[in-house]
């Protein structure tokens, strides 16, 4: 049995461990159940849900560039109801806490989403996407507009009382100033960062590497960015912060957590290793032990400036 | 309201193993072939439920790129007391197929398998014989089918296409399974160095126009296979291809390998696929 | 005796073929005369130059990410008058055209230095650098404003009359904002972009990377996002562009040029290994050769987005 | 006002070569050493010039990663009839020392060098020996400064220090020159397995109480520099060290390298260094 207290509390969000699924990267969390030890996740982050099913965008739809991906998927999902009744009954099996992912065009959306979550036992907390950067309307306008934020996310926290975290986008000039909107909206978590707009083109046919053009670059090769943001954040905004991008190893999620990161999703590398996150939490157990640090919460926002 | 087609079952009983290289062969270049071992685990043997059609992600993990795995089909498969040997058929390409070819017996690699859905026989069994219709590496798909086939006592002919003769790599191994199966192996290369000179689908058509055939089977570029399916509905022959698209995971995680159904839905490549109706894609 | 026209005009800038080499990634040109055929490139970019010289930050001042680095070098340089005097006669030798990257603390120093180089005959262009992240004041702020960016641009419009090229940040919501204001400033060329603001932490020890904690993103890594702000850049703002960020190959700078961007610059792939523009010709024009393309200006912003 | 620290001329003499590797030899690991050989062109040896203390930048080139070149002493040069031979002295620590421990015979490699500026004659020749410390791999920079020494006539002793008696690989190498100078080989292991249990820079420190000294010349982890520069100013002994930073380039290209000397300047490790004299340094 291991010494280490790997538990965190992510503001109102308890979890065994701080390193969860990336929403997007994980389906709908059954479909690793063949590959992984899903019961060792501290929690497992819904693909994005809208109010109805969406087929999402045409192929191509990903494209590998170096140290990462790009991606436009399209936020193709089963809708809610499907989510609800088929899929979540399975993963209520498991211990890792389940956040949904939420995504919608217009404000009412996301409240009309909280609102039909609120009172789902296995729901653990909502996550609000409200920067992908991968459909044509809604969504992205909020998480690029401090006020229209704080707007929505008022809305929302209207509509739920579920730990309420809000995913923030890297292609903004002030990430803090979005995550400052966020928790005026009454969010309590900030989640961070969603991908970061990008585009290859195939100079042999001239035409761009995914159908929609520009997609969202996501990876080991964005975490620099991700760390920048996490650490700016988790200084200047006051909510508890989870990192996101580019994470792989029990190295990267303890860097996110000296930046100041209460919990990591694991999103791409999922794809390279399924068994990735059980690797990091072994590795973490194993480097905590090593360093006689006692509690992975120690290590939140520990690093060393001076 | 459109159903989520990503939804089913997961492919059944895949996992993902470490597996021992024990071959890499190297065919004319830029074709080559490596065999990969996986153990028994608890006596269970690994890739037991494998069709042909489906395939594997693997990946050289000589450094960080590429950092996704890529799909090959399962070429051909061997069984001993207590081993699986798993052959990819590969061309080297970029960074992925660089480094497979690039390995050497022992190396290990990771094997995630068997995934996606292969072939099914695509009509009632009739009396006419089969076409299985490769372009240069999409014949990687098509051995294990043409070998089920001949098992299942059905003669098909074994239409072999490439830009040159090097494409049509392995040819001798499709060619044996062809006769043996009552029917005979018909090359064609753009270069016009072997068989006919041109494209392989106009000896296809031509057979077709005699009404030669009650199923097509295919695997290659793009455009063939739009072509093999043009000609399938234009002669209302029935069939089947394997797709290839991006992939980022091979197992429905990560929804990047759309491919358009004429019903206005997506199905997933990995999942629903990578074998599909020839009718029932968007060409 | 090639068949094939490299040459291009950016703006009123001529160039004998379209690769340049980036700002601070080139010494001041002359380190490299012992290691590639300077007279190959297109054009040069100088380390950025202020007022007075710059002594820089302390160490360290790079490490190494996922198909990048991150730098805070923080424009050491030899000030404007020691390469005027000592350096640029040296660079006057070689055919490419030398284009001095300039920098400064406030609106004046840009004119200021804009106005010294004006009458200078071996400067082909100036190069703003008004983005640069690892400074403590100054530079940014013009880059991340487009008011002040139009203000300083037209400022320095008025001191000289050389070819005058703005460097966009790709650290805001709108580089295309930006990359308007510069030109309704009365700038004739966009380069695009400079370093993803980035920062990375040593776990074992708990401190950041770099001295100065945050840094520029530089790479590969780098260039799907640099590809989408030239594509952006190029259809909506009129301006001629220059793209930047993460090239290395001759499919790189094709990538670039079909996005829209007229010329394109080298940097960090000068590390890996310095005779890569020289190489990177050497295939362009075979490629141009093998696809019976007569001049690489038919490539500019010809990607097929049909 | 500031002059430019990195605006003097180049490094005499440097270029880019392609090299091939001629020998990989492992020692106790995580230690190897690996022998390139750079063919003369137009009958000019290519690294004639190399002084003590200089480097090369290079890269098993497996794959992207890592992406830039790594810095690694000159540790043994050898020249025969239209070859000359380098070797370098590696510890496994990461991706770019991981990939060079993996070449093999026949690969090439780009080497650039000789670069920057190596150790020179710290004092007006004295009577006193000098005294040469190395901190683990630090030893890579001493073993062409203990030759010339050697070869000038000058004793030296070799002060070995690491954590572990691994650590100091390739001690036969320095104690035969520490020896033939007329010196001796002084071993510290922190683990206590092998000579003075401790730290290296306890023995020095006796010896320099006791006068013993003319000159130190150092390479290792900057503690150990540290700490030699202060017992040299201590002592007042003159010295030298070599100096590991951060490398972009190697070649004064991304000014990366900055090492902070006491006038209040930088100066760049590649350019002006590795080697600076103790007392000029920021410790
Ligand atoms: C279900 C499935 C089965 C497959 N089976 C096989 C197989 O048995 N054998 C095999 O060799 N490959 C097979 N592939 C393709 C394989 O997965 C790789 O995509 C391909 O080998 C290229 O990978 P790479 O890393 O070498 O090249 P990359 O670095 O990924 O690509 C280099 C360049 O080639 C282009 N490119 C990518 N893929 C292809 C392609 N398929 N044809 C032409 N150009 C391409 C890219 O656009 C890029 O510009 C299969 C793919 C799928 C989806
Ligand atoms: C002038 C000069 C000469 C050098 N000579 C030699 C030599 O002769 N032999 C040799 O083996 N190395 C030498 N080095 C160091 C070498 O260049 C590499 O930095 C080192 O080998 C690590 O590279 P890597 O890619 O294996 O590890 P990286 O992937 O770069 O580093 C992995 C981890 O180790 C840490 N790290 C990086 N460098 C060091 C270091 N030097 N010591 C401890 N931890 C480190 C990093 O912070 C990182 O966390 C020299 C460096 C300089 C500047
Ligand atoms: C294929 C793919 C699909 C994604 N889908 C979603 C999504 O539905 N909702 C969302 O908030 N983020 C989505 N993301 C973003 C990830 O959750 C994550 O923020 C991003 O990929 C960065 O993390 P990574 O580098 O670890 O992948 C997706 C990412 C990828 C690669
Ligand atoms: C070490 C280093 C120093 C740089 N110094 C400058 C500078 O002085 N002025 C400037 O405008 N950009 C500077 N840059 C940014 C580059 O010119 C370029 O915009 C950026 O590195 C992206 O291109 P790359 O990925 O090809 O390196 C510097 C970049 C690096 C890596
Ligand atoms: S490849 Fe990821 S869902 Fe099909
Ligand atoms: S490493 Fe010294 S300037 Fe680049």
């Amino acid at each position: 049995m291991s010494t280490v207290d790997l538990s965190v509390k992510v503001g109102p969000l308890e979890l065994a461990n701080p390193v969860l699924s990336a929403s997007g990267t994980f389906g709908y969390g059954l479909e690793f159940a063949p590959l992984t030890r899903l019961e060792r996740f501290g929690g497992l982050v819904t693909k994005g849900l809208s109010l109805e099913p969406l087929r999402g965008n045409p192929a191509p739809r990903i494209f590998e560039t170096r140290g990462g991906m790009l991606n436009s998927i399209g936020l193709q999902n089963i809708g809610i109801e499907a989510f609800l009744s088929d899929v979540l009954p399975g993963l209520a099996d498991f211990p890792p806490k389940v956040v949904v992912n939420l995504f919608g065009y217009e404000r009412e959306d996301y409240s009309t989403l909280a609102a039909r979550v609120d009172a789902v036992e296995h729901v653990a907390a909502v996550e609000l996407n409200v920067s992908c950067p991968n459909v044509k309307r809604g969504g992205i306008q909020f998480g690029h507009d401090p006020g229209q934020l704080e707007e929505l996310v008022a809305s929302v926290r209207k509509a739920t009382s579920k730990p309420l975290i809000v995913k923030l986008s890297p292609n903004v000039t002030s990430p803090v100033a979005l995550g400052k909107a966020a928790r005026d909206g009454g969010a309590d978590i900030l989640s961070a960062i969603n991908t970061v707009i990008g585009m290859a083109i195939d100079t042999r046919t001239r035409r761009p590497r995914l159908h929609t053009i520009k997609g969202g670059l996501s990876g080991p090769a964005i975490r620099p960015v991700a760390v920048r943001i996490v650490y700016d954040v988790a200084r200047e905004v006051g909510l508890p912060v989870i990192g996101i991008g580019g994470a792989e190893t029990a190295d990267d999620v303890l860097e996110f957590m000296l930046a100041g990161a209460s919990a990591v999703q694991i999103g791409t590398a999922l794809f390279r290793d399924p068994m990735q996150p059980n690797r990091i939490l072994q590795d973490l157990e194993q480097r905590l032990v090593s360093e006689g640090v006692g509690s992975v919460r120690e290590l939140i926002g520990a690093i060393n400036i001076e | 309201m459109e159903t989520a087609t990503h939804q089913g079952p997961p492919t059944a009983g895949f996992a993902d193993h470490r597996a021992v290289v024990v071959a890499v062969d190297h065919h004319p270049w830029p074709y080559f072939t490596v065999t990969l071992e996986v153990p028994f685990a608890n006596g269970e043997q690994k890739f037991a439920n494998c069709t042909p059609g489906q395939f594997v992600m693997t990946l050289a993990e000589f450094g960080l790129e590429p950092y996704l795995r890529r799909a090959f089909s399962v070429f051909d498969i061997r069984t001993d007391a207590n081993t699986t040997q798993i052959e990819i058929f590969g061309k080297v390409i970029g960074l992925g197929t660089e480094g497979l070819a690039r390995l050497e017996p022992g190396k290990e690699v990771p094997l995630l398998g068997p995934l996606g859905q292969g072939f099914t026989r695509s009509a009632s069994p009739t009396v006419k014989p089969s076409a299985l219709i490769a372009g240069g590496i999409g014949s990687a798909a098509l051995l294990l089918w043409a070998r089920a086939l001949l098992e299942q006592g059905e003669a098909f002919d074994f239409y072999y296409g490439g830009y040159a003769a090097c494409d049509l790599a392995l040819s001798e191994r499709f060619e044996e399974l062809a006769r043996a199966s009552g029917g005979e192996l018909i090359c064609a290369t753009e270069s016009g160095h072997r068989g006919h000179h041109g494209y392989i689908t106009e000896p296809l058509e031509q057979a077709l126009a005699q009404g030669r055939y009650g199923a097509l089977y295919t695997c290659g570029p793009e455009g063939l296979m739009a072509k093999v399916a043009a000609l399938g509905s234009q002669y209302q022959v029935p069939g089947q291809a394997a797709l290839e698209t991006e992939m980022g995971c091979g197992y429905g995680a990560c929804l990047g390998c759309a491919v358009a159904h004429q019903d206005g839905r997506f199905r997933l490549c990995c999942k629903d696929g990578p074998v599909f109706a020839l009718d029932e894609v968007v060409w």
